[in-house]
């Protein structure tokens, strides 16, 4: 589904150019769900915002759904790093945006606004506006958003990174349960190794800053997982182990 | 903001007026030059009903002009917005338009529009378009990035972006601009009506002014104050029913 | 600047306002100056444009300036009506330049024609004001004609595009008018020719400088006259001294305005002295205005309006 | 931006000259209505030193009067985004001058301030210096909710949070703001020429308006014109030394 | 050090009124870290702006040192839940921000913010600027900038919510040493358990909205502890436990 040829990403600054990504080769299969875990600035965001075509890379090639991708495309869903909700709309009519952009017919998904708000905890402040809920909040409205049209391709950027354990399990199974249902190629990128093991079919390691692949853990574990579980826990386990040890030649 | 807000205002208008007063008092200055309030009041209540008429038709030229400034300033801007190209080319273009003393324009377009509403309402445009477009094109382009891609994630069309997100995010610098043109818009009028105009308030200031009955020059200019003061607040009264979202929470 | 580049030591400041702008028919002033006039009558004189009567009017009255010129129907109305503190001391034209001014080809040809037409002048003009005293010298009814206000500079480019019949000019406006038509005759109908008394311009001060310096005023407008009578005897030079001051003004017009404008300053027949003021004729002129309802009744005496013992004389 | 960022300008200029010379031979526009490009070029080539005096005249106004709105206006910005009392106390008062037309009062100014610079810096002032306040006002009240606390949580003064955060958000709105006013501010200038001056190019308008001499009008207007826009540009540079990161990563 | 007395918070919003924390009665002793934990939305943030006066209380009252809370205090820093970088400043100048307010000598902490950035792994960033840093990155420069001046007490709002697993556990390492060294009254909002078992002296649970001391936790554990060491993880287990057992009367 996603093709990644020889992707290369260098920033221009004021300050001279940063090497973010350097030589990626990858791919993700249809409905395959892929975590990426990195260090922090290493290039997993905009490896993101390359499948998504955003930004088109400094070098290689991107192929979605075997078209080389120039632009975004409408399969492709992107969940970012930061909420980024518009200040003006009030919860619901942030969640509701793309099916606006999309030009569907509105009431039809006004009901799956509102479950998917009920699902991560926030009914009663459909009608409240951003800066009137807490971070957490704010990052749950987001996933909403991502969650409302069913797309192809989901990219997810942390989705849960501003939320406490507890609501994380929650909504990392009801991830695991919504893809057992209706299976899409999902890129997940987590600074959770828990949350990595529990939804993914395949973890990618990426290098420190410039971001290369490091390596690739398939986890060929029976579904659905949970956390607690002792073969889950040991996959947990060996990939934390794998990421504490010195890196190779890749090392910084 | 209710019944008190309005409170401060008035203190600062009676304040203005007491200022002047006083001014026209202590420096014992003539009332050929600045006439005293009391002058003023007496002046208008002379002819309150003709002068309240000419008001209105100097109100009807500028909302007239002012709301095609808008029709056509803010596509303006949008185009500018979207391409570099037609920026730096239509830039240079309206910055001349605007450089242009209007007072100087004005003759001409008495003698290509006649006499009538036409070339005051031009001149209305002339003279308030440009801070709608130059506020309206900063504010869009001051979108915040990440707002910016995430339409684009979604491939939204140039169109989407600038109504749903550019536009809504601009609002409160359009204001501003809006704010800036609806004074420059009166005064827009006012000028055209120097020059040809047989009606409205700076016709009233023309025809005073011949005569130095600057009593009635100044009635007719409270006049003009009040209905720019009435205008600015009718905008501001807009902006907070359209952006009332906390200012600061952007 | 329009002062001249004389040391001024010892002499007497006096700050001047032409009656507007600069042109040929305010230049007098600047002929004073190069030819030293005002340097003989021992004054240190500033020209400034002015910008219309009554901006001249208020200036002189607010202690801006010294001296002034100004329209005499204007003042007339300006001092009975808001009481400015300015008087007369001097006439600069004998007879008044106002008239309306049409081109060949509009159907004018004499005042009668003018019943029906359209004519432009600037909102509160003298020509607007005295047209009914006019009409009615001309036997024309004064509703006949219809009367659209327009700016001054508005005025030439008004009538040269066919939006109105006519305007309200000076008559030495001749050439500027005939420039702006391009090839048409102008077509003049002087007010002076129908109602002679009216004065055109006056030299006016303020009432407080009159009684304080009356000497000081009588030099000045002796060294300006002087000015006048030079510049009207010859036009040719006037046009290089306004051009040396004022290099954006055309020698050839100003020298034609001035040439115009020599029968109003010292009209046939006229013998008194360059700046003469009639207290009977301004009793006429008065009665005139409050006839036209441009003044109210009893508002004005001569002496309000002219201090004419410091009118020259011979 | 460097040399190719120079010719679309200038295409969009050599682009308006073409049209308005098109226009005279098109329509035929007489020259004492709209002369042509090459009468304005004649013109100015008759008098090229005396016009180019005249424009510094009206320039040295023009930034005397602009450099005084911005020492004014954006203390004052401050005063009136500090405290809401203030704001509404100034805000009418502010808006009632800014609502007379300037040309009324430009005689009363003469007369108060004499014939020299003086009056036409202060009309200067009092034409451009509410677009200064309004904008530098907004901008600095739109600044993010979020960064007000972190300054606060340090227990900044009000004069830091002004220095250190306000006014560097407001930057590019005051910016706008500015190059709203450096217009005004041309025109202010000429205005105040039109009364009591004998020099700028204010003056060369009213002579050459009333002598019909378009074509010399025009040229005055034209060095006005790009006046205003060399001004404009020198803002824009000004701006992007001053704010070089990229406006939309906010 | 800090004594909460009663305390609540209500907020107005255009929907009607938002109970965020509900009678809160709470200490925290000099030098004491303690790790505040509740589910997203429960108040934790609210309640470190009510402690640095940044908010009045709708009811209560706060002391700090002794003294109650009207406004600001310098001696206590507070690092915000989102990074709230200058955009217009480098990262080097963002982390003197707090120097330049104080009006302390420049030079003389220079040295201290290079120190700093070294440490969180920003070295060769200090003069680009915000919008060139990943989401992580920024979150270390907001991390420098709250340590940059050592105040008495320290509210730190999810610090290491955008960090992958290696640099939260090197940095929290690195809080703990610091806080050997150099004891100060920390107030620590985190979702982690680990972390907060890492760091804390007291663990505060609150319940979810409206926020209510549901529990505090001791934790006497000898230091430095890290991770993996049986005391620590059994803690870990102990406290997640107590999280994931139902809420007795407090539930909402
Ligand atoms: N300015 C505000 N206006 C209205 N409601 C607010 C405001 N700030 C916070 N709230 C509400 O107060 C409650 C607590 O918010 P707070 O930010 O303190 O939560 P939190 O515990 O920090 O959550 P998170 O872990 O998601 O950051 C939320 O329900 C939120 O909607
Ligand atoms: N717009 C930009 N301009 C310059 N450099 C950039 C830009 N965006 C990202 N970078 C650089 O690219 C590198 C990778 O950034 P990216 O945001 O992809 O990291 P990340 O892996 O998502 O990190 P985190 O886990 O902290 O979010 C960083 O070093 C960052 O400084
Ligand atoms: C009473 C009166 N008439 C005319 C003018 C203005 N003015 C001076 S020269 C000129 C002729 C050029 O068209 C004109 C109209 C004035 N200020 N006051
Ligand atoms: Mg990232
Ligand atoms: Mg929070």
């Amino acid at each position: 589904m996603i093709v990644l040829d020889g992707v290369a990403q260098v920033f221009d600054g004021r300050a001279g150019p940063v090497q973010a990504l350097a030589g990626i080769d990858f791919e993700v299969g249809e409905n395959e769900f892929v975590a990426i875990i990195g260090r922090s600035g290493c290039g997993k965001s905009t490896l993101l915002r390359l499948i998504a075509g955003l930004l088109p890379p400094t070098r290689g090639r991107i192929f979605v759904g075997g078209e080389p991708v120039t632009r975004p495309r409408r399969d492709v869903s992107v969940m970012f790093q930061r909420p980024a909700l518009l200040p003006w709309r009030s919860v619901l009519a942030n969640v509701m945006l793309p099916i606006e952009i999309f030009g569907l017919e509105r009431k039809s998904y006004r009901d799956r606004a509102h479950e998917l708000l009920e699902l991560v905890g926030l009914r009663g402040f459909e009608k409240r506006l951003p800066h009137e809920l807490s971070g957490g909040m704010q990052q749950r409205v987001s996933l909403c958003r991502s969650l409302i049209h069913a797309p192809a391709v989901m990219l997810m950027d942390e989705p849960f990174s501003a939320l406490d354990a507890l609501t994380r399990t929650e909504l990392s199974g009801e991830l695991q349960r919504i893809q057992l249902e209706q299976p899409r190629t999902v890129v997940f990128v987590t600074h959770s190794i828990e949350e990595a093991v529990v939804l993914a079919d395949r973890v990618a390691v990426l290098t420190p800053r410039p971001g290369r692949l490091r390596k690739t853990v398939d986890l060929a574990l029976p579904r659905p997982r949970v956390p607690g579980r002792p073969d889950v826990d040991q996959a947990g386990r060996e990939l934390r182990d794998l990421l504490t040890a010195p890196f190779g030649e890749e090392a910084t | 903001m209710k019944a008190r807000g309005a409170v401060l205002p008035v203190v600062g208008v009676l304040a203005l007026i007491g200022l002047w007063w006083l001014a026209t008092i202590v420096f014992s200055i003539e009332k050929f030059l600045v006439p005293s309030p009391a002058d003023v009041v007496a002046s208008f209540l002379e002819l309150p009903g003709y002068l309240l008429g000419q008001s209105l038709v100097t109100l009807a030229e500028t909302i007239e002009g002012f709301s095609l400034s808008i029709v056509v300033g803010i596509p303006l801007a949008m185009l500018i917005v979207r391409s570099p190209l037609l920026e730096r080319t239509f830039y240079p273009i309206l910055l001349a338009m605007n450089a242009v003393p209007k007072i100087a324009v004005a003759p001409i377009l008495v003698v290509w529009f006649g006499f009538g509403q036409g070339p005051k309402v031009v001149l209305v445009v002339l003279v308030c378009v440009f801070p709608v477009v130059i506020s309206t094109a900063s504010g869009m382009k001051s979108t915040p990035h990440e707002l910016v891609e995430l339409l684009r994630s979604w491939d939204a069309s140039r169109r989407q972006e600038f109504f749903k997100l550019r536009f809504r995010h601009a609002l409160p610098q359009i204001f501003v601009g809006l704010k800036v043109a609806i004074s420059l818009a009166v005064i827009g009028a006012v000028i055209a009506e120097f020059v040809g105009a047989d009606a409205g308030l700076g016709f009233v200031i023309v025809q005073s002014g011949a005569s130095a009955d600057t009593s009635l020059a100044f009635a007719a200019m409270t006049l003009l104050a009040i209905m720019s003061i009435a205008l600015f607040y009718g905008l501001a009264y807009l902006e907070r029913k359209l952006v009332p979202w906390a200012e600061e929470h952007r | 600047g329009g002062s001249g580049g004389t040391p001024s030591a010892g002499r007497d400041k006096v700050g001047y306002l032409t009656s507007f702008g600069t042109f040929g028919r305010d230049a007098y002033a600047y002929v004073a100056q190069e030819k030293g006039f005002f340097t003989e009558a021992g004054l240190d004189v500033t020209i400034t444009p002015g910008s219309g009567t009554v901006d001249v009017l208020k200036l002189v009255a607010g202690g801006r300036a010294d001296v002034g010129t100004a329209d005499f129907t204007a003042t007339a109305i300006t001092v009975a009506k808001e009481k400015l503190p300015v008087t007369a001391v001097a006439a600069v034209h004998q007879r008044s330049l106002a008239a309306i001014i049409s081109l060949e080809g509009n159907g004018i040809t004499r005042p009668a024609d003018l019943a029906g037409k359209k004519i432009a002048d600037q909102a509160g003009s003298t020509n607007q004001v005295m047209f009914p005293v006019y009409a009615k010298a001309a036997g024309l009814d004064p509703a006949s004609v219809r009367f659209v206000p327009a700016a001054p500079p508005a005025l030439p480019q008004l009538l040269a595009s066919r939006q109105v019949d006519g305007i309200g000019q000076f008559v030495v406006g001749r050439p500027l008018i005939e420039a702006a038509a391009r090839g048409k005759k102008a077509v003049v109908l002087p007010y002076g020719d129908l109602v002679p008394d009216l004065y055109g311009n006056v030299v006016v001060t303020s009432k407080d400088l009159a009684a304080r310096n009356p000497a000081l005023v009588r030099r000045f407008t002796a060294a300006l006259l002087k000015g006048l009578g030079y510049a009207i005897e010859h036009p040719d030079e006037l046009g290089a001294i306004l051009k040396k001051y004022q290099p954006a003004q055309d020698a050839g017009v100003a020298a034609a305005e001035i040439g115009l404008m020599a029968s109003y300053v010292r009209p046939a027949g006229f013998t008194g002295p360059l700046g003469q003021v009639a207290e009977a004729r301004v009793g006429k002129i008065i009665g005139t205005l409050t006839d036209a309802g441009a003044i109210p009744a009893g508002a004005l005496t001569p002496a309000d309006v002219v201090s004419f013992g410091l009118v020259p004389r011979s």
